[in-house]
């Protein structure tokens, strides 16, 4: 089996949370994206280890899931609080909001 | 398929209009939550429209007259023996004790008074038939909590009740066995043994009831220091029954009043609670069931000899005046304002029913609970559709 | 998978079949994450990319990595999502404006990308075959975070405490 | 299981399997809505129970699956139509994967990962996602507040079940049930093997915690808060009608009856019976017949767990939304991390 | 809530269910298994009015006084023959019509106490649903089936007084 | 194919089945059942009045507090169990470590709970 | 979709289902008025136990629930709510009338706010007399339902007729062989005149 | 877990009646706090007591009473004098229909106006009842409202209002509480009508056919028996029960 396929599997991953990062506007949107890229990349880092036959590759794919965790948390975090006290949650009319 | 009538039609769309103005005045920021008028939590047809703020009620506001049967205006056009027949249906669970105030305030009216006999077994049964309306306040107040058996129980021992009631009186519900002057009927054989032994069931139903709710703590933790009511707010909202005995004051119309019943004749208590909150409410009906079995066994070794009926005229012409009576109900003070012009029937008669004040409280007293505490509450205030909205 | 491609040795087929299922499902989902309108069907589609990412580390014979996976994105962490959609009033259908005005931008930069790394990573590992090894036993793992890994894992405990207690306190504010 | 691999090709297997799998997902939730939701309950209230349908209403299931076949199947207009449809299947896929992992028997087995309570416990946690869509995509203000009760609750109660299970894999030193099977009939307490050594002895406080949790995940009284009939009507359930709530129905009680299966795993020694009885010492040398005993064997333990479960069921009120909260952080995840660290502490001691 | 519930109360309640429990299995549930069998009501039960045809003289009193305005009467006059022998025929009131509607009634028992001639009965007859609301309105023949089932009325208890 | 991949095999298959049985019982059922929808059975169920106002609260926050702490406690047992699985293997140094994980992330729980953050309201 | 509308349910079949449905009726819990609590008692008191019947008080929400038992008194303002809860109960549903205020007003037939007889509203099954009707009376009216369902016509159910059943037919019949029974009988049952209102 | 009273001992409570003396005091009390609000008072011996007060001071005899101590609030509610022009529904058309009487005569302690609203205050302590008594005039056809008196009033109030369309000054909102929203008319004024009794017949109506006359039978004692002659059914009915004292069935 081809170690390809899964370094561009990750690849493709990649790209459509990228854009979903640039293309979406509602903050939980753009969350959703960053774990696309997230999962992108352990995706390879387990490909990684199973070529080399060491476990580091999942071990770190194990920190990236518990980084990807703690990430959401504060992310939705914020986007509550914005909610709360502005009643939206997209990104450019918060940027407005700003001044 | 039939179809709404024309009538039922425009009420519909009215009331809905009504509702929709009531939601633009509560549709701000929290979010409005429907109980009723069909919802297993209100025993009946009892609306309330609550606004939360997450669990929290912030505004509650109940909306009665699903069960509205115009029972005020029915009896202008009854005579005295349709209007006893006809208020039995005011508190549907404890239904004797809505014939005996009217009964008396007839009597008062008339003047006369009916044979011991008469009073003794009409104060027997009237506590029947408080132990059958509070034995399925107890049960139903399991089903409220989440607790389904206890209902099963209390179906099963009010069954017993029933029986006795129907035996006596011939209606399972309603009996419409108050006379003016008396009674309809006389006890049937046997009936006094099987009431003793009944009492002994219900008594047990009492302890089953106090280890299986009572005394567990999940209960007592979502009761005790819930939908705390004080004195002064109770009897401003004009509360009875237990729902102000349990706000430590000691008032009972049984014993405070002096009245054609035989309470006298017993040896019983009246209990009251300090704390005034869901628990002392059902605590003290739980104690108030208890005293009845107790005064239905000293009375039934009472009953004297005699006529159970004075002699009244056949058709019963009440003379003219107004009369004002008012008994201890299972539900709390229930009185008859009747008004007499000295014909066949009544010229108005004021029905002054317990559960009406009781729930008038609950804006009050749903203010800041959780929603599970609305159903904790509601069902410690312990109303009766038909006795809310007569 | 019959026996046949069972038996067959050297690259195993029914793998790949299964990787191309699976990646074909997840790409689609994941399109269908950047594109849906309306934001819990976005959050579903995620969870389909989730599970066909779970299921990838088990061809890549990452089991516990796989499981952990599963217990903590679609267990926990889309949870956590579907909260923080909710709480945010997520209508039912279709959603206006979840997409911001320059959204075409997006497209010709992810293709790119997208070539770019599809570039990179052929010239770099041509055609190398994958070795078929068992899954790794879970000692192994906790051999590297108990040992080698240990100052990274100690931090990231860190890291989750801090991403707590911020967290909470900022959703809390009030 | 690898003798059945020898014995008849994969694709038999896999059939046998999946009808396994089924019988093991849909027997015990058959017999404990008859046994117990119909029968025990109505006993409890001195009452019989179906008896109309059949013997002792033994019918009463059959007729319950064919009257909900030829129910309307009804969406709310406002609802979110596909997701809305897809919810129950979600929860009753999580129900079907939980029950892989379960062993019955020395080859009798589905699957034999290494990490097996572990996976168990992963795929537990997806039916909370079926709930809270079915809830959110009712449209309707009874099953949303349900919806996120449930999940909260769900939630809260799966980590002291994830933590109560953490004391058994020490003690066994294996996430695989199998092993987890083994090393409880031959293990031994303080040099005593006569009775092998289940867990519910050892680990009595991670039982009860799992058992509370249970009960929790379950959402049965006290804990059934979410679908609390007097507030709301059936939480995230309301909007259901027809086949789709059979199967929430369904998924319910199978889920109870694998959560027991799997606490008899854990805490009471599984399908197997202290080995030296036999004189078996691994699990190779088990006599074959185990394959058939073990099934009944577990299938008794589940009755036995699911009994206690609707008992309390039918026993006690329900706690209050913050009162469950309070219950699980507060007193139960404390206690089960202490019972974790002090069943580390003995066993890397001794 | 106190943290932790204490056992007792707990503990009493599962006690008491399973009671029950065993209760029921050792002595049966005091259930009366409807269709199968039936528990007879008291004898003053109020199920179903019955009309004692002959005894009735289409007074009327039982329809005026009826709160729900549920008695249909109507009647003729006509000759009977004499009383004692040698007497002059006399002049009665016969039946035509005498319909109770079952669907309106409200069990009141007033039409059986003012009946002055003993024509009305209470039965404990409860068994009269129907799936057409216009079979409730039960005519005179039908009233008259009824009273095959009204008992004897029950002696009194210990001093009850005969008026 | 390995061994390891065969039973995760089954485990696609058991989900199959689920999916399929829950599909072919609800087709059967689409055969048989009728399907009279109008406006009424349309709107959502509330009590037989017409539903009341739309949304809910932002207080519910509170929920996404406890989902927070879950999070973090998943993934705290993602990292207990391969040890708890092989615990002598560590000894006194894992038990120690492991102690020193487990309090970390219970300051956080502890910290929310002494800022009653773990009220209900 | 359905087979059975088009009347291609094979009859040993149709036989299974009708069964199937009369032996599990699913009843959710409304009550009105006193009825009510006679309704509660032939659910709840062990000693009718309508479980045996197969009557499950289980549902909480129309949703699930195959018949509703209209026990008590309708009044205008309830009227509504009535039809719509039977409206949102799915197909097929049965409705029992119980206790004269729902037949046609009961004690109330002259007040201005009682609507006389819930069959103004919704179809009904069978009607319960009694004020309130004994658990036994109720329970022989579910009797009667049960035997109704079971030798009930599908199609014509599933079609939504309203008489779905051979007895309902003769009934019909029979009635309209005799309408001098039926017109005296109930001339308040217009539905023009419901409660009170001005007189113009 | 706060104690559970026991009840105050029952026997210590007087049980004996507050007698008239003690009403009489009340009245004096009133007199002197609200001087001329008091229009008339009414006492039957041993029972019961009733004051009517002046319209303008209804309020006001509210605010005094709870100072007297009358803390428990029972009721409010209308009195309309008018005798009903509708009547039972029960006449006989055959029978020529009687002249309704349209005179208002008020009850105890009397009054001058059709509407008057009364309420009923306890005092808990004394165990002892008033019921208070005030006229509505037509214009405005309102009284001064309890609600901010006593809270239990606004319900009360409100279905006053919505019976016989009494106005309250100064109460929160007088919302309907019973009536569909589309209901029109005051239910309890004497002059709405009962639709369904207007409209159904009297099954009492004597409805019995005479017989074709004969010669022979004219003057027969026993023909009046039973036999429905016109003479109103309560009359007959009296000599029925003379005539025939009722048997066996033991129900009198
Ligand atoms: S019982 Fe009452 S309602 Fe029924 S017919 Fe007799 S008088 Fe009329
Ligand atoms: S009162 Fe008696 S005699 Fe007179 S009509 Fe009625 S039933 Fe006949
Ligand atoms: S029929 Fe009788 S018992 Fe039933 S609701 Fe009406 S009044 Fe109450």
């Amino acid at each position: 089996m081809l170690a390809v396929n899964f370094l561009l599997l990750g690849a493709a991953l990649f790209a459509i949370g990228v854009y979903g990062v640039i293309a979406r506007r509602n903050a939980v949107m753009v969350l959703m994206s960053i774990e696309l890229i997230l999962n992108a990349v352990s995706l390879n880092l387990v490909a990684f280890s199973l070529m080399t036959g060491a476990v580091d590759g999942q071990v770190f794919a194990l920190y990236v899931i518990a980084i990807a965790a703690a990430e959401v948390g504060v992310g939705l975090a914020m986007v509550l609080m914005i909610y709360r006290n502005r009643k939206t949650i997209a990104l450019d009319e918060l940027s407005e909001m700003k001044g | 398929m039939t179809n709404l009538s024309d009538r039922q039609q425009l009420s519909y769309i009215a009331s809905q209009a009504a509702d929709a103005r009531l939601n633009v005045e509560l549709e701000t920021e929290g979010m409005t939550l429907n109980i009723g008028p069909q919802h297993p939590a209100t025993h009946g047809t009892l609306r309330i429209i609550c606004r939360l703020d997450g669990e929290q009620v912030v505004w509650a506001e109940p909306s009665c007259g699903y069960m509205h049967r115009g029972y005020e205006k029915l009896t202008e056009v009854r005579t005295f023996p349709q209007v006893t027949t006809l208020v039995n249906r005011i508190d549907w669970l404890g239904s004797f004790a809505n014939e005996v105030p009217f009964i008396l305030a007839a009597e008062k009216l008339m003047e006369i008074e009916a044979p011991p006999r008469a009073q003794v077994i009409r104060t027997i049964l009237f506590e029947l038939s408080r132990i059958a309306n509070v034995t399925l306040f107890l049960g139903d107040l399991g089903v409220q909590m989440g607790a389904i058996t206890p209902v099963f129980l209390a179906f099963r021992d009010r069954e017993y009740v029933l029986n006795l009631i129907e035996g006596a009186t011939g209606g399972r519900f309603h009996p419409n066995f108050d006379r003016i002057g008396g009674l309809k009927d006389d006890l049937p054989k046997g009936w006094i043994d099987e009431t003793r032994q009944t009492m002994v069931k219900l008594r047990k139903f009492c302890d089953i009831i106090d280890d299986l709710l009572f005394g567990n703590e999940i209960f007592q933790s979502r009761m005790r220091g819930i939908g705390i009511i004080p004195a002064d707010i109770a009897k401003d909202y004009g509360l009875t029954g237990a729902n102000l005995r349990a706000s430590g004051v000691d008032y009972d119309l049984r014993r405070d009043q002096d009245i054609a019943l035989s309470y006298d004749m017993a040896d019983w208590k009246v209990w009251t609670h300090p704390d005034g909150d869901s628990w002392a409410r059902c605590w003290v009906r739980l104690q108030e069931t208890r005293e009845a079995c107790k005064i239905v066994e000293q009375l039934l070794d009472q009953i004297p000899a005699g006529p159970i009926m004075t002699k009244v005229p056949r058709i019963i012409k009440v003379p003219a005046g107004e009369a004002w009576v008012s008994t201890e109900n299972p539900l709390g003070e229930m009185g008859y304002y009747v008004v007499s012009k000295g014909d066949l029937g009544p010229f108005r008669v004021k029905i002054r029913s317990a559960s009406f004040n009781n729930i008038s409280i609950v804006p009050w007293a749903l203010k800041g609970v959780y929603v599970p505490d609305i159903i904790t509450i509601l069902a410690s205030l312990y109303f009766i559709l038909g006795d809310i909205d007569r | 998978m019959s026996a046949v491609i069972l038996a067959a040795d050297g690259v195993n087929v029914s793998q790949n079949v299964g990787f191309g299922i699976i990646a074909a499902i997840m790409i689609f989902a994941a399109l269908n994450v950047v594109t849906t309108k309306n934001v819990v069907h976005a959050a579903l589609w995620l969870v389909v990319v989730l599970s066909g990412v779970a299921a990838q580390y088990i061809l890549a014979a990452a089991e516990f990595v796989a499981i952990s996976q599963v217990l903590v994105y679609i267990g926990a962490v889309m949870v956590l999502f579907l909260f923080g959609i909710m709480l945010t009033r997520a209508q039912i259908g279709k959603e206006a404006g979840l997409n911001n005005t320059g959204w075409v931008l997006g497209i010709p930069v992810g293709l790119v990308l997208f070539g770019l790394l599809a570039w990179v990573i052929l010239d770099a590992f041509g055609d190398d075959l994958l070795p078929d090894r068992g899954p790794a036993p879970t000692v192994m793992l906790s051999d590297q975070f108990l040992g080698i890994y240990l100052i990274p894992f100690l931090a990231i405990s860190f890291v989750l405490l801090a991403a707590a207690i911020g967290a909470i306190v900022l959703a809390r504010k009030d | 299981m690898i003798q059945l691999a020898i014995e008849i090709p994969y694709w038999a297997q896999s059939v046998l399997r999946v009808l396994g799998g089924l019988v093991a997902v849909l027997l015990p939730a058959g017999t404990i809505v008859y046994l117990f939701l119909f029968k025990m309950m109505s006993f409890m209230q001195s009452r019989l129970g179906p008896m109309e349908a059949g013997p002792y209403g033994s019918l009463q299931l059959v007729a319950e699956v064919g009257k909900w076949m030829q129910k309307e199947d009804l969406a709310p207009d406002a609802a979110d139509k596909s997701i809305f449809k897809i919810a129950p299947l979600v929860v009753l896929l999580s129900t079907f994967l939980l029950v892989v992992v379960i062993p019955f028997g020395p080859d009798a087995l589905f699957t034999n990962f290494e990490v097996g309570i572990f996976y168990g416990l992963a795929v537990a946690s997806v039916s909370v996602l079926g709930i809270l869509i079915a809830g959110w995509a009712s449209a309707n203000k009874y099953s949303l507040l349900g919806g996120l009760r449930a999940a909260g609750q769900l939630i809260a109660y799966e980590l002291p079940m994830v933590l109560a299970t953490l004391g058994v894999v020490i003690q066994a030193g294996s996430m695989n049930l199998q092993q987890i099977v083994v090393a409880q009939n031959t293990g031994e307490i303080f040099g005593f093997g006569g009775v092998g050594n289940p867990y519910i002895l050892t680990q009595f406080i991670g039982f009860v915690i799992f058992m509370i949790a249970v009960q929790a995940e379950l959402t049965q009284a006290p804990f059934d808060m979410p679908i609390a009939e007097s507030e709301l009507v059936s939480g995230y359930m309301t909007e259901y009608s027809g086949f789709r709530f059979l199967i929430f129905f369904i998924a319910e009680f199978a889920t109870a009856g694998v959560f027991a299966l799997i606490a008899s795993v854990l805490f009471l020694g599984g399908w197997g019976i202290p080995f030296d009885w036999f004189g078996w010492d691994t699990i190779d040398s088990v006599d074959n017949w185990m394959n058939l005993a073990g099934p009944l064997i577990m299938f008794t333990k589940m009755l036995v767990l699911t009994f206690i479960i609707m008992w309390v069921r039918f026993s006690f009120p329900r706690f209050r939304e913050d009162q469950l909260q309070t219950f699980a952080w507060k007193v139960l995840i404390p206690l089960a991390l202490a019972n974790t660290a002090l069943t580390a502490i003995l066993k890397v001691a001794f | 809530m106190p943290e932790k519930p204490k056992v007792p109360g707990l503990f009493k309640g599962l006690g008491v269910t399973f009671g029950i429990l065993k209760d029921t299995v050792v002595n049966g549930a005091n259930t009366v298994q409807y269709p199968h069998e039936k528990e007879a009501p008291p004898i003053r039960s109020r199920g179903v009015i019955a009309l004692h045809e002959d005894n009735c003289t289409a007074c009327m009193l039982c329809a005026r006084s009826c709160p729900d305005w549920c008695i249909y009467i109507e009647g003729h006059k006509q000759l009977a023959p004499a009383r004692r022998a040698g007497g002059k025929p006399r002049q009665v009131n016969h039946l035509d019509r005498f319909d109770i509607d079952y669907a309106l009634c409200m069990y009141c028992g007033i039409c059986v106490e003012v009946c002055p001639f003993d024509a009305l009965f209470w039965s404990p007859e409860y068994e009269y649903s129907e799936p057409k609301i216009a079979d409730l309105l039960h005519d005179k023949e039908k009233l008259g089936e009824w009273m095959e089932t009204v008992p004897e009325a029950p002696e009194l208890e210990a001093g009850a007084q005969k008026k | 194919m390995s061994v390891f991949l065969r039973d995760y095999l089954t485990v696609v298959w058991f989900g199959l089945a689920a999916l399929a049985v829950g599909g072919l019982l609800l087709g059967l059922a689409a055969l048989v059942r009728p399907s009279r929808p109008n406006y009424d059975k349309g709107i959502a169920y509330e009590s037989g009045v017409d539903p009341v106002g739309i949304g809910w609260s932002q207080s519910q926050i509170r929920y996404y507090v406890f989902a927070l702490l879950f999070v973090i406690f998943d993934v705290e047992a993602v990292f207990l169990f391969p040890w708890a699985a092989n615990i002598e293997r560590y000894g006194t140094f894992g038990l120690v470590t492991m102690l020193i994980f487990i309090v970390l992330l219970l300051d956080g729980l502890v910290y929310a709970w002494k800022r009653g953050l773990l009220r209900w309201v | 979709m359905g087979l059975v509308d088009r009347g291609r349910m094979p009859a040993p079949l149709t036989k299974l289902f009708n069964m199937s449905r009369s032996y599990s009726l699913w009843v959710y819990q409304w009550g009105l008025a006193c009825c009510a609590i006679e309704m509660g008692a032939a659910f709840g008191s062990p000693r009718y136990d309508v479980m045996r019947l197969g009557v499950i008080p289980l549902p909480a929400s129309p949703r699930q629930a195959d018949f509703v038992c209209i026990s008590g008194t309708v009044t205008d303002k309830m009227a509504p709510a009535v039809r719509r809860l039977w409206e949102q109960m799915p197909e097929p549903k049965y409705a029992i009338s119980m206790g004269s205020c729902a037949n046609c007003g009961g004690p109330y037939w002259d007040s201005y706010s009682v609507t006389k007889g819930v069959d103004q509203i919704i179809p009904i099954d069978v009607y319960i007399p009694g004020c309130p009707p004994r658990p036994e009376a109720l329970l022989e009216g579910v009797v009667l339902l049960q035997q109704r369902i079971k030798n009930e016509d599908m199609a014509a159910k599933w079609r939504g007729d309203e008489f779905t059943t051979q007895q309902a037919t003769r009934e019909r019949e029979r009635v309209a062989a005799a309408p001098a029974i039926a017109a005296p009988a109930r001339p308040d049952r217009e539905p023009i005149v419901v409660g009170g209102g001005p007189i113009e | 877990m706060a104690p559970l009273s026991d009840a105050t001992d029952t026997e210590e409570q007087p049980l004996a009646l507050p007698g008239d003396g003690l009403r009489e005091g009340i009245i004096e009390d009133l007199r002197r706090r609200i001087g001329e609000g008091v229009v008339d008072t009414h006492i039957t011996a041993n029972d019961d007591l009733w004051i009517r007060v002046q319209t303008g001071a209804w309020r006001q005899t509210a605010v005094a009473l709870k100072a007297a101590g009358f803390t428990h609030f029972s009721f409010i509610s209308g009195l309309d004098w008018m005798p009903s022009p509708f009547g039972k529904g029960e006449e006989d058309p055959t029978a020529e229909p009687k002249e309704p009487d349209t005179e208002i005569r008020q009850g105890v302690t009397g009054g001058e106006t059709r509407f008057q609203v009364f309420a009923r205050l306890v005092d808990l302590d004394r165990h002892v009842g008033v019921t208070i008594k005030a006229d509505v005039p037509d214009e405005p056809f309102a009284v001064d409202s309890w609600s901010m008196v006593f809270a239990g009033a606004n319900w009360h109030e409100r279905e006053c209002h919505e019976m016989f369309g009494i106005g309250f000054n100064g109460h929160p909102d007088l919302r309907n509480m019973y009536l569909p929203t589309d209901f029109e008319g005051y239910p309890l004024r004497k002059d709405f009508p009962l639709l369904a009794r207007m409209i159904k017949p009297w099954p009492g109506i004597v409805d019995v056919e005479p017989m074709p006359v004969q010669p022979d039978v004219t003057d027969d004692g026993t023909a009046g028996e039973g036999s429905a002659s016109d003479e109103p059914g309560a009359a007959r009915g009296e000599s029925e029960a003379d005539a025939e004292p009722a048997t066996s069935k033991g129900d009198e």
